[in-house]
């Protein structure tokens, strides 16, 4: 327990146990399997009205957008268990995008101008907004060139370039998009429907997580905070992201056991239930282990970005969440079909949504490859 | 002098040279970055594509019948040439070289499972109204057995046979019917004596695919396409001249069928499947993404390879043995263990490689293709017989190990419905 | 104001202040290529040794009870101090910073296990005359429970004890048995009724070890010492007051220990094997031979690492549940079988790295010695409960799922034996 | 079936089945547990009686010696049945040093003044030898250069350096030894009592395989063969000798196999054999996989090695065979211990006897590092 959190205290379980009802309880009316289905078919990916209710009767969106801009100031521990939630139930959400990836980018830049601009609006649900990152490898490694560039000077910069794979890129309001430019890589602003740039809907493995390519074509767009500091930027958002996605994994592995179980203590074979077989049970056993400790890291890498009294590095615990979530999840949405044997691979049956998610999830932010070294990046080895 | 394998060749050879042409080179390997970018196991393709390639099948098959290869095992009565398992295999091996319409529709399920039941159960009459018919390409029999409530308890069948006259009345739901919207006839197990224990009071039935009540629809597998079928029967008559066995004798019918199932399996090592997972393929793959020189990418790479090289190397044994005489036995399921476990491995090896590229189609030739290979997978380790199912023979059957205790053997199947319900 | 928890805190410091070194840094991290080149799990020493370190156990123990800190939960009237187990995690947490002899001999079984089962089922008698003797380091406690025959099976103990008078004679064989070579008194399960269903039929005893008839052998493991014992009980004569609980009942007396063994299990992760598989020590192995760049070694070394990391939060968080006041349940299960899962890994990889200077002894610093540890793993997935018995308990207790169908928790123990003998 | 063989026929499956048969029945009677431990506690390491019956009464030592040096002239495939029932009953023995890497060195070599030295007398059983590559890394990699140098001409060289691990070199009667010469590595052979030489017998890992260190200082040696094929020499060695052992791993494997399938018969747990239970069963079922697999990869690799028509390339055969075998044995002896419980982790249980020798067996030319990239290699990835 020798961390180096920096003494925040840790929110009260209670409170936590709170906001799991509240969530749970709004996502069991919204975003049942029907739902889910009817938002993975629909144009947009995901429906509209759920956002705004999101917004206006839980206040999710503002949530950890800090107080000064009309947030609530939470941490990440409070966001994992939103997101946790919110991966159980599959929702289909541009929540991702925009409360982690977007706002987290605009907090870190210390870009005032634009948090003003952007935080209040994300807060209050008005607001979609994403972040791209078009690096060559799809894994955020931004020294290695980048496919948008910005010309024009530090303010009414244009963009020109294409970013291959933005995660809910054809909705988003706005775009935070990394762009190689006069002083190096940038963060940059541009409208969702700012002239110049054409959006695609992209077909994706997880029908639930919308993708687009954007071709950008003497785009304008406002730079976002100081060049200099876009590293730390970006390493601070990707700890945030993979912690987030880490926890909404642990919600995803956790409806899988869920499944498992269930399905296992129902279904009868050679009249017993199936779960009697230890080759059933057992396997039910690893995915709870799996789960347990995924979970486990999940939740230190929330306390260690929240900077909580006694948690490891940030940098540290979130790769490791990143890791051990991912192939948890994986390993565990694989299972669950395997327990339900033939019902479990047809269309009809959710199993498969989260062995896309899962998959879909692993990859997101460039997948085994990158993120094993990405932690031994981080603890300096 | 030459042999008898020898002359049964050089015929073999003659037909095929005259029929067909001969494939140039290694023209099954996939060549990377060429031709249609899709990865899969399945082989679902639109309504009428999928018409047109089964009349291809069923044209070649008739070629191949009406020149003596449609049935080399079978007896002479039916069409075939009464020769063994080894000159099938060496047949097989030869039109391999030749570019001929894939058969599986007609062979997979019906010439190599069905066909050889009906031989070994079927009333003289039936046999030969049948067999000269499917192995001549005309009629596709599908195999009528799983049920959404039965599963691997494959003998726990409910659909009901009760007889009226000289016919059964046939009532029930089958499920991973393959290509029953094809088939003219379906080899069903009907629950005939609830009062017996369950393997005991089943008979076997050949229907009538087109009968009234008889329904097919397909089943959409998570991949997207629906390579199986939900048949439903209601009130479906099927004469008892058309049942195979005794009555209530059905599960020794059925037995017959699986046995086939499993000598089929050791060819699985082909497809589209296993060759976008062969070495060079694989190698483009990592060349194309610049990995060919990370260690570990490498190490993942020797070691399915290492695997899949010994899975061939398995199967090169198991015909060995077939060409000294020996029939293959339930250690055939290692095969098939073996088998999906490569593929799965091979589509997250690949799925790691391609990276993000995966997750949404780009375009680019060679990544969002992969995602209809990790989607199939799953499937392998379940169809067929789940790998626990397969492990239980293969601990029981071949190293001998005691049995689970038991109770839903004895007791009547009835009792077991009954209590079975109660007990979830 | 100081709360209690700082007063705790601030006596325990100055108690250790006042009769230990404090360590420096992070002393109990091993350096590479410095001191004893041993990777262990167990702990075997020479005799000599080892009887230097039960004197040196014994003795920090004393000191520790006469400060008040010998047994931190335990009730005042036995020398505790009636306070949680968040103290006593909190005193651990201090004492591990001082140079401190290890008092596992005393602690894993006898004060961790024993002494709360003899606090809860004891006469006042027996618990006056026992409990200030072992947390003053006076008495050693054993565990009596494994036997050759029953394995997993706890509750199919054979050895038998037959009341005679007012005492019970008890006859059988005990395994397993660690620090039986030092242990005053050993808790024993007996077959009192065989007559009875296996789990009722059990009582325990608590048997003097130097009683008549006890006789202790060391076993030795595959690694090559002799970390457990066989005792052989033949003719003990035991007085029925030193019986816990209920004749017949003992299998609730087993089930209190069972649990204290249980919720010791979080605190594995430290350990000399532990700490030659943390990243430091890892990291070195590999730059000293020249791995340290190798994509391959390099991916394994972060799984292994983000593995043991996630079990590391997994016991923080299990510690917070603690300090919440949530008891730790059967899901500590998890964390035992990932302690093995990560140790058995580390040791492979470990062997992988050195490569043939595994296979003998060169001498070079690092590198044989890691047999060790490697011989020590394949027990860790046994000792405590094998992983199938974990697996059960985690999906029955913890998922809910169905219990396999049993007919020998029923039956007289009695006709089990004879069945199983039969079956066999 | 479209391989490189080059025609040579296979020996028929009755005359194997004979040669096994008779094999067997000499190692149950020479090579029962208790044999095996007598011999792995006494000084050479193995019962020189033993090694005598096995040649005059068996004639293994002869098997694959060519007929013109006093052999049978046989290939792998044969050799490889002897190997697996060695392996089988774990049989302490210099049979791996002595027939197949010093005598395929010397066959390979076409050195004929040094095969009508060495392989009569080792086809008769009155000699024993050992190869010694004294690389850096133990991998066989002599391009990086040798621990042993040779000095003087191509006739009465002189050795100085160490071979720190040499399999058998406490008690070989002859060595050959890899030393960098002035025309490259070469091959040379060095008498075990020569003057100068010291062999110091090692602890290992696997009791039932001798290793030693041998220091030479000024020993006089004979080169063999021409130092312009070594590389070539070496490579059939290596294929020949990977090949070998994997047979032998082949057999431990099985030997775990039998005894955890009879062991899960007859233990009785909760009223039942234990091999009820499908966590036991399924075990056993993936041991048996393993097994199954790992044969066919040893006999493909054999018929290989020996050029049987219709089989695959023999450096790729063999590699194969060396991964898949490693792998299987090691995994196969580390459940067999699990299957046994408690008691097949104590010393007077056999189980860890195999796990040691699997993990020996897997380390012996370089481990798991060495032999995917020398797989990838074969192969031209």
């Amino acid at each position: 327990m020798n961390g180096t959190g920096t003494g925040t205290a840790a929110p009260s379980e209670t409170e936590l146990g709170e906001l799991r009802a509240a969530v749970r309880n709004f996502l069991a009316a919204k975003s049942d399997e029907h739902a889910v289905r009817t938002a993975m078919g629909s144009e947009r990916g995901h429906d509209e009205k759920v956002w705004r209710q999101m917004a206006d009767q839980l206040g999710l969106q503002a949530l950890t957008v800090p107080a000064e801009h009309g947030g609530d100031g939470l941490g990440l521990v409070e966001l994992g268990v939103v997101l946790e939630e919110m991966g159980e139930a599959l929702l289909p959400s541009p929540f991702l995008s925009t409360v982690v990836l977007a706002a987290t980018a605009v907090v870190a830049s210390g870009d005032v101008a634009a948090a003003e601009r952007l935080l209040p609006a994300i807060a209050a649900g008005t607001l979609t907004a994403t972040l791209a990152v078009p690096d060559h490898a799809g894994s955020w490694d931004v020294g290695a060139g980048l496919r948008v560039t910005a010309t024009g000077g530090r303010t009414g910069a244009v963009l020109d370039g294409i970013a291959p794979i933005v995660l809910d890129g054809a909705t988003a309001d706005v775009v935070l998009v990394v762009a190689d430019g006069p002083d190096g890589p940038a963060l940059h602003v541009i409208d969702g429907d700012a002239p110049g740039l054409a959006r695609t809907p992209l077909r994706t493995l997880d029908p639930t997580r919308r993708m687009a390519r954007l071709d950008l074509d003497g785009v304008h767009a406002e730079p976002v905070g100081d060049p200099a500091s876009l590293t730390a930027v970006l390493d601070r958002v990707l700890d945030v992201a993979t912690t987030a996605l880490a926890a909404e994994q642990v919600g995803g592995a956790r409806a899988c056991l869920a499944a498992s179980a269930r399905y296992a203590t129902e279904r009868m074979q050679f009249g017993r239930p199936i779960g009697t077989f230890q080759a059933v049970k057992h396997k039910c056993a690893d995915m709870y282990t799996r789960v347990q400790v995924a979970d486990a890291a999940a939740r230190e890498a929330a306390r260690a970005v929240d900077g909580i009294e006694g948690a490891p590095a940030a940098g540290i615990a979130a790769a490791v969440a990143h890791s051990v979530c991912s192939e948890a999840f994986m390993a565990v949405a694989a299972e669950n079909i395997q327990v339900h044997g033939g019902i479990g691979f047809t269309w009809e049956h959710p199993a498969h949504l989260y062995y896309r998610r899962a998959k879909a999830s692993q990859l997101l932010f460039g997948g085994p490859a990158v993120y094993h070294e990405r932690l031994l990046a981080r603890v300096g080895v | 002098m030459p042999s008898e394998m020898d002359e049964f060749v050089a015929t073999a050879r003659e037909f095929l040279d005259a029929n067909a042409t001969r494939r140039s080179g290694s023209a099954d390997l996939p060549e990377w970055g060429v031709g249609e970018d899709r990865i899969t196991y399945f082989s679902t393709d639109p309504p009428e594509v999928d018409a047109a390639k089964v009349a291809e099948s069923r044209a070649w098959q008739r070629t191949r019948y009406e020149n003596g290869f449609g049935w080399v095992t079978g007896p002479r009565a039916y069409g075939g040439r009464e020769l063994s398992t080894l000159h099938d295999l060496v047949y097989d091996g030869l039109e391999a070289e030749y570019d001929v319409p894939d058969t599986g529709v007609l062979s997979l399920i019906g010439l190599g499972m069905i066909g050889p039941t009906i031989l070994a159960h079927a009333r003289d009459h039936i046999k030969d109204r049948y067999l000269p018919a499917m192995y001549r390409g005309d009629a596709i029999a599908c195999q009528l057995f799983s049920e959404p409530s039965a599963g691997s308890d494959l003998a726990s069948v409910e659909t009901r046979a009760v007889r009226d006259g000289d016919d059964w009345v046939v009532d029930g739901q089958k499920v991973w019917t393959s290509v029953a919207q094809h088939a003219q006839i379906g080899l069903c197990l009907c629950r005939t004596n609830p009062d017996l224990p369950k393997h005991k009071g089943i008979t076997a039935l050949l229907v009538d695919m087109s009968a009234p009540g008889v329904e097919v629809r397909p089943l959409r597998q998570m991949s997207g396409g629906a390579d199986f079928n939900e048949v439903f029967l209601t009130g479906v008559r099927v004469p008892d001249d058309h049942r195979l066995g005794e009555v209530d004798g059905g599960w020794r019918v059925a037995l017959t069928t699986l046995m086939n199932e499993r000598a089929t399996v050791g060819g699985e090592g082909a497809g589209p499947a296993a060759r976008a997972l062969s070495l060079p393929f694989l190698t483009e793959l990592l060349r194309a993404n610049g990995r060919l020189d990370d260690g570990a990418t490498r190490r993942r790479l020797a070691e399915l390879y290492a695997d899949q090289a010994a899975t061939e190397y398995l199967n090169h044994q198991a015909i060995r043995k077939l060409r000294a005489g020996t029939q293959p036995g339930p250690e055939a399921s290692v095969s098939k263990l073996m088998y999906a476990r490569n593929l799965t491995r091979g589509a997250h090896f690949a799925a790691e490689v391609v990276g993000p590229r995966l997750i949404a189609d780009t375009g680019e030739w060679g990544t969002y293709s992969w995602t209809e290979l990790l989607l199939s997978t799953p499937a392998l380790r379940i169809l067929g017989g789940t790998e626990e199912i397969m492990k239980n023979i293969l601990a029981e059957r071949v190293l001998g190990l005691p049995k689970e205790p038991s109770i839903d053997s004895r007791s009547p199947f009835r009792e077991l419905r009954r209590s079975g319900t109660a007990g979830s």
